[in-house]
């Protein structure tokens, strides 16, 4: 087992953990937190991964705003404990159906897909990217130009919405 | 040419800019419009789609890509965008009143419905899965909003939450499915996508992948089995948000799923041909049969909706034969349009009849109609029997180009199912023409002229385009020989 | 050097459990997380696919996600908090004013 | 990877570690001071001469100090959440330069703990997980004082991270590189705060809400909320959280220096003099750069920009709490964004003619602007309904 292997296994083992800490968590704090705690291991997967712009986005965009709005409107509303889960309608079997296709899908394919699928270069000098930076900044703003636009406008839409939604009209 | 941008660029998706544009003008000119008068924005809305619908007239014939191979110009563009800024049209038209009387007024209602619009344009010409992601997005946050603008009714507020909910859900399976298809195939454009796809590489991430993109739309576009949403958002919304999500959204979702499965996914016939047959077959029992016990007009027409979704899908069954797919997508896209047409009747007529609070969308309230109001009731009758697919209505005539499509394609017990179906909603749909005319009652109706237009042409179409159908079915078989 | 199918079979795995997540849990809070979790699933995927490709474009598709993700976020939770306000109580169950 | 790299990043990680630990315990003191001097007080003098052995006394009473965990509380989170708070704050001074690189027994050595290229992106990163400790705080504590600060510390934290991303954003643009080293290096001839004074105006604003410190700092507002987010705490663990402001103050002033006070390089006057960063100095028969002056002037910028936080604290009041945040979203959110058009622009204009010169728009333009915001702040002030929403 090389060094790298066994990094991988232990991040994953706390990816998984905290995921399955997201799921099974009575209180939604401890939900966000360990929401929190697996995007950190992510973020360190793309370091792994050779993409030091996408990790650092990633500890920002979600651990940074998404999961502090989601703490804020937890504690903001008093949210923490809601009624234990109740399984509905059979949802419990269709998630438990939905989660054994999944997983044989994804072992079939690791199995079947094992000789082909290429192994990773080691990303070397994953401190030294700006490169890969300059690339990423221009790719959105070439290639990817319209997406990125229409990013802006879909931001703006989200805005939008959620201030009508917060927000009554005087006298409404 | 520059490496950034180029006119033709621009001109590939000028209506959706102009739209956009408009629709931020609006935002800002909307704080100058005092409370009262905020049907002046409904006026302005009403205006930007016109200029955007012309100017895709204009444009109609003329094929182009642009940003990259991003976005295509193309008959089929060209044919469901029209159809897209119509149904705003209604959707605004439909409106204009509904959110007074309601008290729902607010000039964003109208600044959303464009921007939903210009999602829904976007991802009709989308030729990336990354623009498809973007503008599902786009088309659906504005409805999520929309749908929980009642503030005063909690069944509002909970309908955008569970919208939201499942709609970000189905989201996920989206995003999924398309890196699947990215792994497979090292691409997220469809010419990339089939490129690769015909090399033969890696199919059974391909699959996967398609099959996990199919889940997702099939939220979007309400098919059984992932239909659970429906019923409660289209009753819980307000209804002329109903009316636009229920045509609008299921327009765009199957416009852009016709152009992924029939650009980027041609190799993957033999395994996905049976899941969208089964697919469809589902929906259209499923969405039958549980609508037989609905009293609530518009949970009855929500899993009209889903029903309708099953026909729709019939269209894309065969579209791996490549003798009877062009027939089967113009087959598709006449269909949309009846049902459109149709569907944004029918919700016209709902609310003409819906009072504050609820009031007045129980089956029971339509009893007596025809006695009270004539032309009212005989246009619901029309387009209860368009539903159906009764002669002489539109829905007739799409059902008849869609039967005939899957028959040429090998699935006779496709089309068995189909009819069969048509025969068990014949019951529900009839049930409310029943109400209306043998029933005693004292329906009250509202009357306001935007509405009454609405439904009144709406029913005159229905019925004047089942003589005529030739000239809409031959533009729709242009539109789509140009897709390839 | 890890193989870059165990990426995508951790990534599947985050999948599954976001999946079974919504399903299974009631607050829509939770539900709202598992629903990031699947999209960060699905990032993982294309970063090690991108990885594996030796492009660009994974990593760009993920920086659409996450902006994405943020507007569904701002959307969402506005959403919640408006409904928090007319009833506290958020619990789906609780949201019988629609019949199932 | 020979095993002297790690020697060299151990000593730079101790180095850092250990002037942020007695940063903070000596900016106490000087904090101290200098407000008794602004209020014609003398302030601590006993322990030790001028009171330097002042921090020593605080930090044995402090340790001895009983240690009190609410009953109600969240135990776990509420051990953690100012650990949580404790180590962003030492964190975040991983990427900061503090001399130039330089060649040392035989190596070239950075003056920094990880010269990465996204170092910018990475101060963003960490001052924005920065908030959990203080919400996780106001959470765990089971009060309601303090879960009040918690909630109005992230409001505000959130709200003013979008002006201070666009502040890295301007300094990024100027310096054109996310390169902290880079950017330092940039600044060689002019600062950025010359260049861009309302870009560095803001920016400093911006900093003191980060860190909640007068007249920003709501989420411990006294008279409204006890002590905030961290009513509930004592003894050891109050001493982290009171950690962790100072160095996030020693921090921040680091980073202000760094991206528009030309970071660890000489003052303009003394460029291409011996006490330039560049230097050579002949001693005898030695002949070295004179990279120690870098840490130096860096000392002297950060101690400057922290004089500037205590005067500020020593003579503003606190202001309302719905003012700060229409002023955060309704003043310096615009403007910062256009000072990052206006710094973009004046950017291409310099690259088009290839004449540093035009940068001389970057300064007007801003300024105007800057003007033009302090006018309108002045009227919703004399209307009165600066507040109201």
């Amino acid at each position: 087992m090389s060094i790298d292997l066994i990094l991988f296994l232990i991040l994953a083992v706390v990816a998984v953990a905290t995921a399955l800490g997201m799921l099974l968590s009575k209180n939604a704090v401890y939900s966000a937190l360990f929401l929190v705690l697996n995007f950190a291991a992510i973020a360190v997967f793309y370091l792994l991964l050779g993409a030091p712009f996408i990790a650092i986005s990633q500890v920002t965009v979600y651990a940074g705003a998404i999961m502090v709005l989601f703490l804020f409107v937890i504690m903001l509303l008093g949210a923490e404990t809601l009624a234990p889960s109740k399984v509905l309608r059979g949802q419990g079997w269709a998630a438990f159906g939905l989660a054994v296709v999944l997983v044989a899908e994804t072992v079939y394919l690791l199995v079947s897909r094992h000789a082909a699928v290429g192994v990773i270069a080691r990303p070397d000098a994953f401190l030294n990217t700006m490169d890969s930076l300059r690339e990423i900044g221009k790719a959105l703003f070439i290639q990817y130009l319209l997406p990125f636009e229409v990013t802006s406008i879909l931001l703006l839409v989200a805005m939008v919405g959620a201030i009508v939604l917060t927000r009554r009209e005087k006298g409404g | 040419m520059s490496q950034y941008i180029n006119p033709s660029d621009l001109t590939t998706i000028l209506p959706a800019i102009v739209l956009t544009v408009w629709a931020c003008a609006l935002l800002v000119a909307d704080l100058f419009i005092p409370h009262e008068r905020k049907g002046w924005t409904a006026v302005l809305a009403a205006l930007g789609l016109v200029v955007s619908l012309d100017i895709t007239l204009i444009q109609a014939g003329g094929t182009s890509t642009g940003f990259k191979g991003m976005v295509t110009l193309d008959g089929f563009s060209t044919f469901l965008n029209a159809l897209l800024l119509v149904s705003g049209l209604f959707g605004v038209a439909l409106a204009y009143g509904y959110v007074r009387r309601m008290g729902l007024e607010r000039g964003e209602y109208y600044t959303l419905l464009l921007f939903s619009v210009v999602g829904m344009m976007l991802m009709v010409q989308a030729s990336d899965l990354i623009v498809v992601f973007i503008a599902l997005e786009l088309l659906s946050i504005p409805l999520y909003v929309l749908a929980a603008l009642n503030v005063r009714q909690i069944e509002s507020e909970e309908a955008g939450l569970k919208y939201f909910l499942l709609g970000s859900f189905s989201t996920g399976f989206l995003v999924y499915g398309i890196a699947l298809i990215f792994g497979a195939t090292g691409s997220t454009s469809y010419s990339g996508i089939v490129t690769a796809a015909s090399a033969g590489t890696s199919s059974l991430l391909l699959t996967i992948g398609a099959a996990l993109l199919l889940v997702g739309f099939g939220f979007k576009v309400a098919a059984v089995p992932f239909h659970m949403w429906t019923p409660d958002v289209y009753q819980g919304a307000p209804t002329s948000v109903t009316a636009f999500m229920s045509s609008g959204a299921k327009i765009a979702g199957f416009a852009a799923l016709l152009r992924v499965f029939a650009l980027a996914f041609p190799t993957l016939t033999a395994d996905l041909t049976p899941i969208l047959a089964a697919l469809a077959a589902l929906t259209m029992i499923g969405g039958n049969l549980i609508a037989v016990s609905q009293t609530n007009i518009k949970r009855l027409l929500a899993y009209s909706s889903i029903a309708h979704a099953g026909y729709i899908l019939m269209a894309f069954v065969p579209y791996g034969n490549p003798q009877v797919m062009p027939v089967s997508v113009a087959a598709g896209l006449f269909y949309l349009v009846a049902y459109a047409v149709t569907n944004f009747g029918a919700w016209g007529v709902v609310i003409a009849l819906e009072k504050q609070g609820g009031k007045g969308l129980e089956i029971s309230d339509y009893a007596g109609l025809f006695w009270k109001n004539r032309p009212l009731a005989l246009a619901m009758t029309v387009f209860m029997l368009s539903l159906i697919g009764f002669p002489p209505t539109i829905g007739m005539v799409g059902k008849f180009y869609l039967f005939r499509a899957v028959i040429d394609g090998g699935f006779v017990w496709l089309a068995i199912v189909g009819v069969v179906t048509s025969l068990i909603s014949a019951y529900y749909y009839l049930r409310v023409v029943v109400n209306m005319f043998m029933q005693e009652g004292e329906p009250q109706t509202g009357s306001e002229f935007w509405v009454n237009f609405t439904w009144g042409l709406t029913a005159l179409m229905t019925i004047i385009i089942s003589f005529v159908p030739q000239p809409l079915f031959a533009w729709a078989s242009s539109a789509v020989l140009r897709l390839f | 050097m890890v193989d870059i199918s165990y990426y995508i079979l951790l990534s599947a795995v985050l999948f599954t459990i976001g999946a079974v997540g919504v399903l299974v849990r009631r607050n829509p809070l939770i539900i709202f997380m598992s629903v990031e979790l699947m999209l960060n699933a699905a990032n993982l995927a294309f970063v090690s696919f991108a990885s594996m490709h030796g492009s660009l474009d994974g990593q760009i598709f993920v920086f659409f996600v996450m902006t994405v993700a943020a507007a569904e976020v701002a959307v969402g939770l506005a959403l919640i908090v408006q409904i928090f306000k007319s009833r506290h109580s958020i619990n789906v169950d609780e949201m019988n004013s629609l019949k199932g | 990877m020979d095993w002297t790299i790690w020697v060299e990043w151990l000593i730079k990680s101790l180095f850092v570690v250990f002037a942020l630990l007695t940063g903070f315990a000596y900016l106490t003191l000087y904090e101290r001071r200098a407000l008794a001097k602004i209020q014609v007080r003398i302030g601590p003098n006993r322990a030790g001469w001028q009171g330097l052995l002042q921090p020593v006394a605080d930090a044995v009473k402090l340790i001895f100090k009983e240690e009190l965990t609410p009953a109600k509380a969240d135990k776990l989170v509420f051990f953690w959440a100012p650990i949580i708070t404790m180590v962003p704050s030492i964190v975040i001074a991983a990427v900061i330069p503090f001399g130039p690189t330089t060649t040392l027994f035989g190596r070239t050595i950075v003056f920094s703990v990880a010269n990465i290229n996204v170092g910018v992106l990475f101060l963003m990163a960490v001052a924005s997980i920065a908030v959990y400790g203080i919400v996780l705080a106001g959470w765990s504590s089971n009060n309601k004082y303090a879960m009040l600060g918690g909630l109005r510390s992230s409001a505000q934290m959130i709200s003013y991270e979008l002006s201070l991303g666009l502040g890295f954003v301007t300094a990024i643009l100027l310096g054109n590189s996310m390169n902290l080293h880079d950017i330092v290096d940039a600044q060689r001839n002019v600062w950025f705060a010359v260049v861009q004074p309302v870009g560095a105006l803001i920016f400093m604003i911006v900093t003191l809400a980060e860190v909640n410190r007068a007249p920003f700092d709501m989420p411990e507002a006294e008279q409204e909320l006890t002590a905030g987010y961290h009513s509930e705490y004592s003894g050891m663990k109050f001493a982290l959280f009171f950690m962790a402001e100072y160095q996030k103050m020693i921090a921040i002033s680091m980073i202000a220096a760094t991206l528009f006070f030309g970071g660890y390089r000489e003052f303009w006057f003394l460029k291409d003099t011996f006490l330039s960063v560049d230097a050579i100095w002949n001693i005898g028969p030695w002949q070295f750069q004179a990279w120690f002056l870098g840490p130096i002037y860096m000392l002297l910028k950060v101690v400057v920009l922290l004089f500037f936080m205590i005067w500020i604290r020593a003579t503003w009041p606190r202001i309302r709490y719905d003012r700060l945040m229409s002023f955060g979203w309704k003043v310096l959110l615009p403007l910062s964004l256009a000072v990052v058009f206006i710094s973009a622009v004046g950017v291409l204009v310099a690259q088009q003619f290839d004449n540093n010169w035009y940068l001389a728009i970057i300064p007007i333009f801003s300024s105007v602007a800057g003007l033009v915001a302090v006018g309108f702040v002045d009227q919703a002030l004399r209307r009165k309904s600066y507040a109201s929403h």
